[in-house]
């Protein structure tokens, strides 16, 4: 599903490469936590995922798709099959709970039925029914990620990249997020989740894979944030 | 595609005075260029009207000539059959269309036509305007050709092709419409500048959303078209007015003015200044097109 | 002061498509301001020049004249003294300043030497000519006073005030000057719009120094300079531009095209582009000082 | 020195004000910690002290100003007589040591002479000397915290205003800047600082102002953050 072999990126004016010979594969249907202190390569790793960057060095393969070799005129038809959310929600602040999901199928030229059917069922499916018409102010932060999580998931992608949802959250509100996640991985999403948090790796008891300084030091199954 | 007019219309309302700068740059520029193409159909116009029209005149002598035009006095009925069998010669012949002679009686009334109304009429006389021989030439630019063949002939006063006089005034009118252009270069290499300034100033009020778009994965055709549907609004609208004030212009200064201040030229018609209308609102619709549509995609790529 | 100008220095390169469409849009407008203002420079000097010097002419019959102008053809030596002595009446001599007799030999060389080189010299005789009273007036503009008194004078073939073409080619030149003065007044609001967008565009790239300059007590004067400098210095090049423009047009359009073309009319001299170059510099400067002064002080004020 | 009189400042668009009736005096040379949740008015109550903002309700006199009178115009002049800095220093990226802290007296139109003369003093005062020419990004936090005190008491005001100045900074460091200030203020400056850091204020032990939802809760000499 997802599949590194040998990737290094280094960014442009630095010395050390963000990240470094890394090889990673990712199972259709698994989860995996990525954790690693800050600065150790995660974001990068999900950005190569999304091609928001270009690996200097090495082959990524995503749904069977060589990332590299993705021309940039096909990037946004490669980027429909990926979900992605962020530490920061990136809602559109003037847009609705409703507009916000719906933008993102507007976007991709889906037809208005089809927007019409989707967005009530995600919206129900992270639990905001009823909530459709709020802006993003009038929600609580774990409210706009699950607006995030939604418009994430409408498209039913196969693959959820996930940079630190909780980073944002208190612990109870992760908590929910983590439910909801764990949900749409019961579904089939393959899921990438980068996180800082503990906590949540510790209960998830799933995939561990730990960057240190660019490298894979760590990838352990069902394991927990410190464990071996 | 409704959305995307909305956005493009938010998008105007943000940089309103750069919007503003746009339709105004656009405006005079296109008018100034539509200003060149309806000299430029002027000129032709007077080409078609004169140019063809054109002839060499062979003025015989009247007798009140200066001193050393024509010293024999007033042309004889011995000098006109020379003259008229020379260009009916060989060597002339070929090159001639057509010629006819034009005698005193209705010279006269031609010049007095022309000049009615200027003092200059009430001068002169019949005998004055002497008798002419009119070449039409095979090719019009040949006019050298009678001149020299009638340089020393006896009776003849003098060759005049009249193109020359067309010549200088085309002239003009060409620099006029040089110095149009002029304007209108720039004025457009300005619009190009402040079109791209502005889909810039747009999409970073906008970073964010592109953002969004982009890890979406909206295609680049959905993410960059209100960029240029905005660009495209704000030229439309200062070609509009261009094409507008050319309309005017030919109505009121040409139609109105000039028509009625030189009753013998002939001038383009308000139809000419509808059919260059649509052509430079086409320009400005294109030019915009291009200059957003360059300037969004630099401003994506990343 | 030296920190302000290289401030002033790097906002202009930060935002150099705009500054560029600045420089090009004060230098159009600023050529069509010094456009106007040159014609009607030129509509004083052929004023200055024409205007007092504008006669009345009294034409006396030549005895050429067309049917119902002069029944007794030629004018008599009575009807001359008869004319003059209208002209010396209680009635009229108050209003004439002084007038003068041409005769035919007089109005001949004139006349040889107005149309030299034109076909209509070669046709006029002196006699047809004829002779004249040129009348100055006290008032120019009671002219027809005298057209009245000779309406029906034996000998008088008829009056004319010159001042009546004169009047037609001012009306033609007022209405181009009015014209460039309306482009300029288009491209200078445009000027005026960009000016102030580019110094908001300046401030905001230098948002965070100026929040610096804010709160360690700089003075408004400290922090606006460097975008009243950006702005004039932007303008400044535009206008120079526009002024160097009208320059070469005078030299090479009026003084070497226009000169020999028309020999007999006055024009305008290099010296007069050369009086109006610092006028469209320093209005362009002040314009642009005013504007970007503005525009910071609107984005300065929290 | 510093005097609140029953001040009030509401920020437009919000419902609650974010001070509400604060009386508060400072007298010369005192050092006093505004300590506080976040939200609760303190750097609102530095900002109307520098006149970034305007008492909606209420006098503030500083320096023997009435400072809700000074004219636009003089807000210079008035702001000149004070010292300031921030968490995040606020220093401009592309000038050195020297030429931020000689910016600083440049743009309140001080001399050429002068600036040759203080600019090294000061930074001889807060430790920088040999790092004249260093860009900010070639400073540590710390320095470049001290780059921005010197920027601050470069004009000698009486009285220095500081919002969260260790912030950014850790432990030690924020121990070296705190070290300065309390010499700064042993010069007779008065100072007034907002901060979070418990444990600066329990080893400082001076006077603390404490905030809650924009009322003055405690106000002690020789205080510490939690302490009565
Ligand atoms: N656009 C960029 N240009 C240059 N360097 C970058 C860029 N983005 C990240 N880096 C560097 O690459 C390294 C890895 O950064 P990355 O954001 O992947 O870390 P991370 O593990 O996500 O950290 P965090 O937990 O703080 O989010 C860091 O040293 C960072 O400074
Ligand atoms: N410019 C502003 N407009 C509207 N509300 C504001 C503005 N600045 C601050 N507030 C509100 O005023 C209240 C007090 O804010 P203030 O920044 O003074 O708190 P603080 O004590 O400095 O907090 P922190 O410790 O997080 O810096 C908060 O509720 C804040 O949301
Ligand atoms: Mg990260
Ligand atoms: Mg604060």
């Amino acid at each position: 599903m997802i599949s590194f072999s040998g990737v290094t990126k280094q960014y442009r004016g630095t010395t050390k490469p963000a990240l470094d010979n890394v090889s990673l594969n990712v199972d259709k249907g698994e989860f995996v936590f990525l954790v690693g202190a800050s600065g150790s390569g995660k974001s990068t790793l999900l950005r190569l995922a999304l091609k928001e960057e270009k690996a200097t060095v090495g082959e990524i393969f995503i749904l069977g798709q060589d990332v590299g070799a993705i021309s940039s005129r096909k990037v946004p038809f490669y980027r429909r099959k990926l979900g992605v959310v962020f530490q920061d929600f990136r809602l559109l602040p003037n847009k609705t709970t409703y507009q916000n999901v719906a933008f993102a199928l507007q976007a991709t030229g889906k037809s208005r039925g089809f927007i019409q059917e989707a967005v009530p069922d995600v919206l129900k499916l992270v639990g905001l029914t009823g909530k459709e018409a709020r802006m993003p102010h009038e929600l609580s932060g774990g409210e706009q990620q699950r607006v995030a999580l939604a418009r994430a998931v409408v498209n039913k992608p196969a693959v959820l990249l996930a940079d630190e949802p909780t980073g944002n959250l208190d612990p109870m509100t992760s908590q929910g997020i983590m439910a909801l996640l764990e949900r749409i991985n019961a579904g089939g999403t393959t899921i990438l989740m980068a996180t800082h948090d503990t906590m949540i790796v510790d209960r998830m008891n799933k995939r561990v894979v730990e960057l240190s300084a660019g490298h894979i030091v760590r990838d352990d199954e069902h394991s927990t944030y410190g464990g071996i | 595609m409704w959305s995307m007019i909305r956005e493009a219309g938010a998008g105007l309302r943000r940089n309103l005075s750069m919007v503003i700068s746009i339709v105004l740059v656009t405006f005079i520029s296109l008018t100034f260029v539509g200003a060149a193409i309806l000299l430029q159909m002027q000129i032709n116009q007077m080409k078609n009207y004169w140019y063809d029209k054109a002839q060499v005149a062979v003025y015989l002598c009247t007798g009140y000539e200066q001193a050393p035009l024509c010293p024999d006095g007033k042309v004889t009925d011995e000098q006109k059959t020379a003259i008229e069998a020379t260009l009916k010669s060989e060597e002339l012949a070929p090159l001639i269309k057509e010629y006819f002679f034009e005698d005193e009686a209705t010279a006269y009334k031609n010049f007095k036509e022309q000049f009615s109304g200027s003092d200059v009429a009430t001068y002169v006389e019949a005998d004055q305007l002497g008798q002419t021989f009119w070449v039409s030439l095979v090719d019009p630019s040949k006019s050298e050709v009678i001149a020299q063949a009638f340089s020393d002939t006896a009776g003849v006063s003098s060759v005049k092709d009249q193109r020359t006089y067309l010549d200088q005034i085309f002239q003009v009118l060409n620099g006029a419409s040089l110095a149009a252009i002029g304007v209108a270069v720039l004025m457009l290499l300005c619009a190009v500048l402040l079109i791209s300034t502005t889909i810039r100033l747009s999409a970073f009020a906008r970073r964010k959303e592109l953002g969004i778009m982009r890890f979406v994965g909206a295609s680049n055709l959905y993410i960059q078209t209100p960029f240029v549907l905005e660009g495209i609004a704000s030229a439309l609208f200062g070609s509009l007015l261009a094409g507008g004030a050319l309309v005017l212009v030919v109505k009121y200064f040409v139609r109105d003015y000039l028509v009625t201040a030189m009753p013998y030229v002939s001038f383009i018609q308000i139809s000419d200044a509808l059919i260059v209308w649509p052509v430079i609102v086409g320009f400005g619709v294109l030019l915009a097109g291009f200059s957003s549509a360059l300037a969004i995609r630099r401003y994506l790529r990343v």
